[in-house]
């Protein structure tokens, strides 16, 4: 038997394959086509102190190889999330982490102690890098002192794993690493969508009602690898990597760049399979290559 | 219950100028659909297009575990399925969202269609006559050659009335006039109707007005088609006024016209 | 008759149509395929002070719907350019810029003097933006100040027109955009490559040997046509649109988005006609469109 | 002169497990070819994938105006390449770059190839032939199965010799042990070598061993195919040993085995 087990900054995932938050909703959507079990992880959607309807229609445009969304944190609220979505998911065996955003530091501080004493929690994922919000957001994750003071705070306020969510909308992502690192962040998740724009020629208008949005799906793959790979030589701190993962061979690309776990966004619209075809591919894939852990190829890239 | 499934191309063949009916063996998938309900299929292989596309289900032949779609050749992913050969695997999920319903009080239902929007009620007009409904037809198209499936509606036996817009076939004008006429003269009890929003818009103010209960199909740019990504939303609102963002995808594609709010 | 033809900062084009450094080589090569004299302006190669050899092999990677480059600047030095690659092109009825790179700021002010004696050229393109250096490159693109000061230095060495060539890789585009419209840019184009990394898992090495390399082509569109539009409201000058352009739908994107004018890069490896097509596109658009001035649609975008 | 052109495919076959056999209608492309130019082949419409790749023309029908091109399933573009079909537009550019070239005194010359390496010397062949070139063919494979060409070679009356590494055909080992077991009884003027990598660098180093002169096709990972995006260059160096990057695409892909600096 190979070994799938990782630990993510305190967070023990069965196998390193998780799912990115605002794709696959609460999860249930997703158990239609199969057990949750299976997977290793599952980040839950971006959740705010109140409810949010987030942003105008359109929301989605499609691009080469990839789509943007301007979503903007449409959800029900921490209390709603912890009263009503997250109950139904503690039947399955699979970690489960909480995407948080708020305005301000005192919302990121407060939606954290609620889910701090809420049950059906392994961490907190602190987005710090939303395109899709006008105010906090991303503003959050661009300058190193402040995302610094984020994680700084909410890191005072639960017992749980904080993994801080980077953005790849900055200069030097790992110089923001380091400074969710010192804040004393468990772990690192990145990239989020990197901010683009489609026009609509006939309308001559933007695609989305937003006018930018954030891309996703293979065509930023490139980018992600570059940027997991730069933070994981910057920083000790486990690193969750995502950007463009539909296929096993994708999910290597990133542990071997120095990722202890990845997740599956977009991928999950291209094919409502992709995170456990990944996790039954690797489970092959590790057999084939004769590798009993995959912690063995973790940042094991040769330069 | 969704599954997302490898179906087999029965026959992909060009029906109307830019109209093609794709015809799938889907296995157990067809025998959970409701009219209105639709799929979303993956029309190549490989990452592009990237997304999906949502395809509204024209009819079912649950004998033969197959489904039938219709699209209109619109832009790159459409225009991508008329490559769609014979025997050939699909990628296909569904069945997907809230379909058409009625109440067993209702005598007489009205369909109105435009465009590619017509695909759909086929399968609404065929449960319905299955429930024995008396059921209305109304069809807008630009023109006779690009009206689709009228002779379905005929075989069903339900009373078909058409309007073009260049008088090339049935009335000179809007479906929506034909609707107001046949208001006028027949005692209706729901209405049902899928097309273009303008022409969406204009149904749901003619129900308003004559205070029927109307069921509108809404489109809209879709992530996953089930839920999960919050793209694809309508605005709503409820009894009380109350704004909400709800999926076309999961709460509709169908939704009862009072509940949506058509910004402008 | 449609027109075509727009003044990029006193660089007459007369069509909006041009090929990016790096991808044209110094035009002979796509000469075999069409009159050059067919676009509006060509950009060739990336042109340092001394011969180059550039980088390690591989240099080339293909990712979804685009590529990595890390060419590095193998360039045969500005001498023998003004000597024996430029006159070749004077023939051609096209406006003809170089593109410079320095290793220091003296460098780039020589390089620019050089070719402000010399015959054949329509402008200079400040290349401060290239992710496939060591020192500099990309590094003077990142900092306001910087840029700034190599934009004020060559301007002051020609009176040629000069463009400052954006990097994509920074936190604030425009901020960037403004220092070089500050130091004296008659015009910007952008945007470079977006640095990114591919791993051959069966090798588990970098399919680069340089390691990360610069990511173009359809891939990138929707971050380009974001920051041209950023850019764009930012300053003044014009604009110079790029990233992911294969097809004429792509360029009118980049118009309403606020681009003078655009250039094909990697697109020209897709279709070796891409960018007269795009020429021929234009016209055939534009006059469907009843437009008479291909000026009317540029940043035209309703929001 | 080099063109891009929309080739017509007479045929897409399967010649070797992996290895398949496309036959294009080029036009008068056909009449510039040399042997070892290649082409770059849009493998498939649309953005994915992204660049075309290049595959050395196997050989040439002059009067019928095609080429065959015998590449191997390797990756994504090639797999793609399996589903292009009889009748299908190809979009192809080419010849592109320098091929073999051989002197008016050369009497004898030895052709080695390996895997899809001996694809492009069937064409060098019949060119030697053609000029009354005592022709000798030493090919590798793995195993006697995925041995590509051999009756080509028989048919043009070249002496073919075969490796393979599994002793299923021919001499059990090494195509590299044939060419010095020839070398030893034979007298060459000429050394041609298509193939892996490493076969390349033993041939290379034989042949100078020999005193020898000795033609190599080199492959590099291709952006452009013509020469303009400095790509695919490899190092080099000259008399004086200085070293410099040439293209593979315009200054090969065969170059003189002395030229080239073969890092490890
Ligand atoms: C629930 C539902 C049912 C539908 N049923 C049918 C049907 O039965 N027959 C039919 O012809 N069409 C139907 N449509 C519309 C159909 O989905 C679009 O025409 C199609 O997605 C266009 O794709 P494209 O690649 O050709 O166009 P592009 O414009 O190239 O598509 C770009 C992106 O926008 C999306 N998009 C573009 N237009 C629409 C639209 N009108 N609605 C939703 N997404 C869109 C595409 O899915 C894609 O993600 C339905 C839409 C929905 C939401
Ligand atoms: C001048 C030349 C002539 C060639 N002739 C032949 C031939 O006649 N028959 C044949 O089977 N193969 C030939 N090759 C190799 C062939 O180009 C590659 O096998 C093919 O590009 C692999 O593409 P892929 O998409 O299947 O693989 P992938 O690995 O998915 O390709 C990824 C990228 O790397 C490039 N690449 C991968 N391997 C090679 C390689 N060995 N050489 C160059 N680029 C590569 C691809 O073109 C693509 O851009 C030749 C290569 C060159 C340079
Ligand atoms: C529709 C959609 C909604 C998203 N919502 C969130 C969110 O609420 N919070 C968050 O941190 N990231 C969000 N993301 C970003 C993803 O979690 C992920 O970081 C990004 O999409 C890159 O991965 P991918 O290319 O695999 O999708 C969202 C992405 C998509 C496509
Ligand atoms: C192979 C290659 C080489 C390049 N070399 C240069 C260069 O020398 N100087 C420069 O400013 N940009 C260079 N670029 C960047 C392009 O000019 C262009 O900005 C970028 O590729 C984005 O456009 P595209 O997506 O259309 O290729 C190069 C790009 C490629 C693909
Ligand atoms: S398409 Fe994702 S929620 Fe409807
Ligand atoms: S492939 Fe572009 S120079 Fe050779």
């Amino acid at each position: 038997m190979t070994k799938l087990a990782v630990d993510i900054g305190g967070i023990k995932l069965k196998n390193p394959v998780m799912t990115a938050s605002g794709t696959f909703g609460f999860g249930q959507e997703y158990a239609q086509f199969y057990d949750l079990s299976l997977l290793g992880g599952l980040v839950v959607k971006g959740t705010t102190l109140n409810p949010r309807l987030g942003n105008p229609l359109p929301r989605i445009a499609e691009t080469p190889a990839g789509m943007l969304n301007s979503v903007g944190l449409q959800n029900p609220g921490v209390d709603y999330v912890i009263e009503k979505e997250l109950p139904w998911l503690s039947k399955y065996d699979v970690s489960v982490i909480v995407n948080v955003s708020g305005h301000s530091l005192e919302e990121y501080g407060e939606i954290v102690e609620r889910l701090d004493r809420a049950e059906g929690v392994d961490g907190v994922e602190i987005n710090i890098s939303c395109p899709n919000v006008k105010e906090g957001g991303m503003s959050f994750g661009t300058d190193p002192a402040i995302a610094e003071d984020v994680i700084k705070l909410v890191r005072g306020k639960t017992k749980l794993p904080v993994i801080a969510k980077l953005s790849p909308n900055v200069t030097d992502i790992a110089e923001i690493a380091k400074a969710v690192e010192a804040g004393g962040a468990n772990a690192v998740s990145l990239i989020n969508t990197v901010l683009g724009m489609a026009i609509d020629i006939k309308k001559r208008r933007p695609v989305l009602a937003n006018i930018v949005g954030g891309l996703s799906g293979p065509a930023i793959k490139p980018i992600a690898v570059r940027m997991v790979w730069q933070v994981a030589q910057a920083v000790k701190i486990p690193v969750i990597g995502m950007g463009g993962i539909v296929s096993v061979e994708d999910a290597l690309e990133f542990f071997l760049a120095g990722a202890s776990a990845i997740a599956v966004g977009a991928g999950n619209f291209h094919n409502p399979r992709a995170a456990v075809e990944i996790v039954q591919g690797l489970e092959k894939w590790l057999q084939e290559e004769k590798i009993e852990d995959i912690r063995d190829i973790i940042g094991a890239l040769e330069l | 219950m969704v599954q997302a499934i490898t179906g087999k191309v029965l026959s992909n063949e060009l029906v109307a100028p830019d109209f093609y009916k794709l015809d799938v063996f889907v296995g157990s998938m067809a025998e959970e659909i409701k009219p209105g309900q639709f799929v979303m299929v993956k029309v190549a292989s490989g990452l592009e297009p990237f997304l999906r596309r949502p395809i509204s289900i024209n009819s079912v032949n649950i004998k033969e575990r197959n489904l039938s779609l219709i699209y209109q050749v619109i832009g790159k992913g459409t225009k991508l399925m008329t490559n769609i050969k014979r025997d050939q695997n699909l990628e296909i999920m569904g069945p997907l969202g809230q379909g058409f319903t009625w109440k067993g009080t209702d005598k007489t239902a009205v369909l109105v269609g435009g465009g590619c929007g017509i695909a759909p009620l086929v399968a609404l007009a065929q449960e319905l006559k299955a429930n024995d409904k008396d059921v209305y037809v109304l069809l807008g198209a630009q023109t006779k050659d690009r009206l689709i499936c009228e002779r379905e509606f005929n075989k069903v036996g339900a009373k078909v009335q058409v309007a073009t817009d260049d008088g090339s076939w049935g009335f000179h004008g809007f479906v929506t006039e034909l609707l107001e006429r046949l208001l006028a003269q027949v005692k209706v009890d729901q209405l049902y109707c899928c097309g273009p929003l303008p022409m969406t818009k204009i149904v749901t103010r003619i129900a308003e007005k004559n205070s029927l209960p109307c069921q509108v199909s809404l489109e809209e740019r879709m992530g996953c088609g089930i839920g999960a990504c919050i793209g694809c939303v309508c605005k709503t609102q409820d009894h009380h006024g109350k704004i909400d963002y709800k999926k076309v995808c999961t709460d509709g594609p169908v939704f009862d016209s009072r509940e949506v709010v058509f910004d402008d």
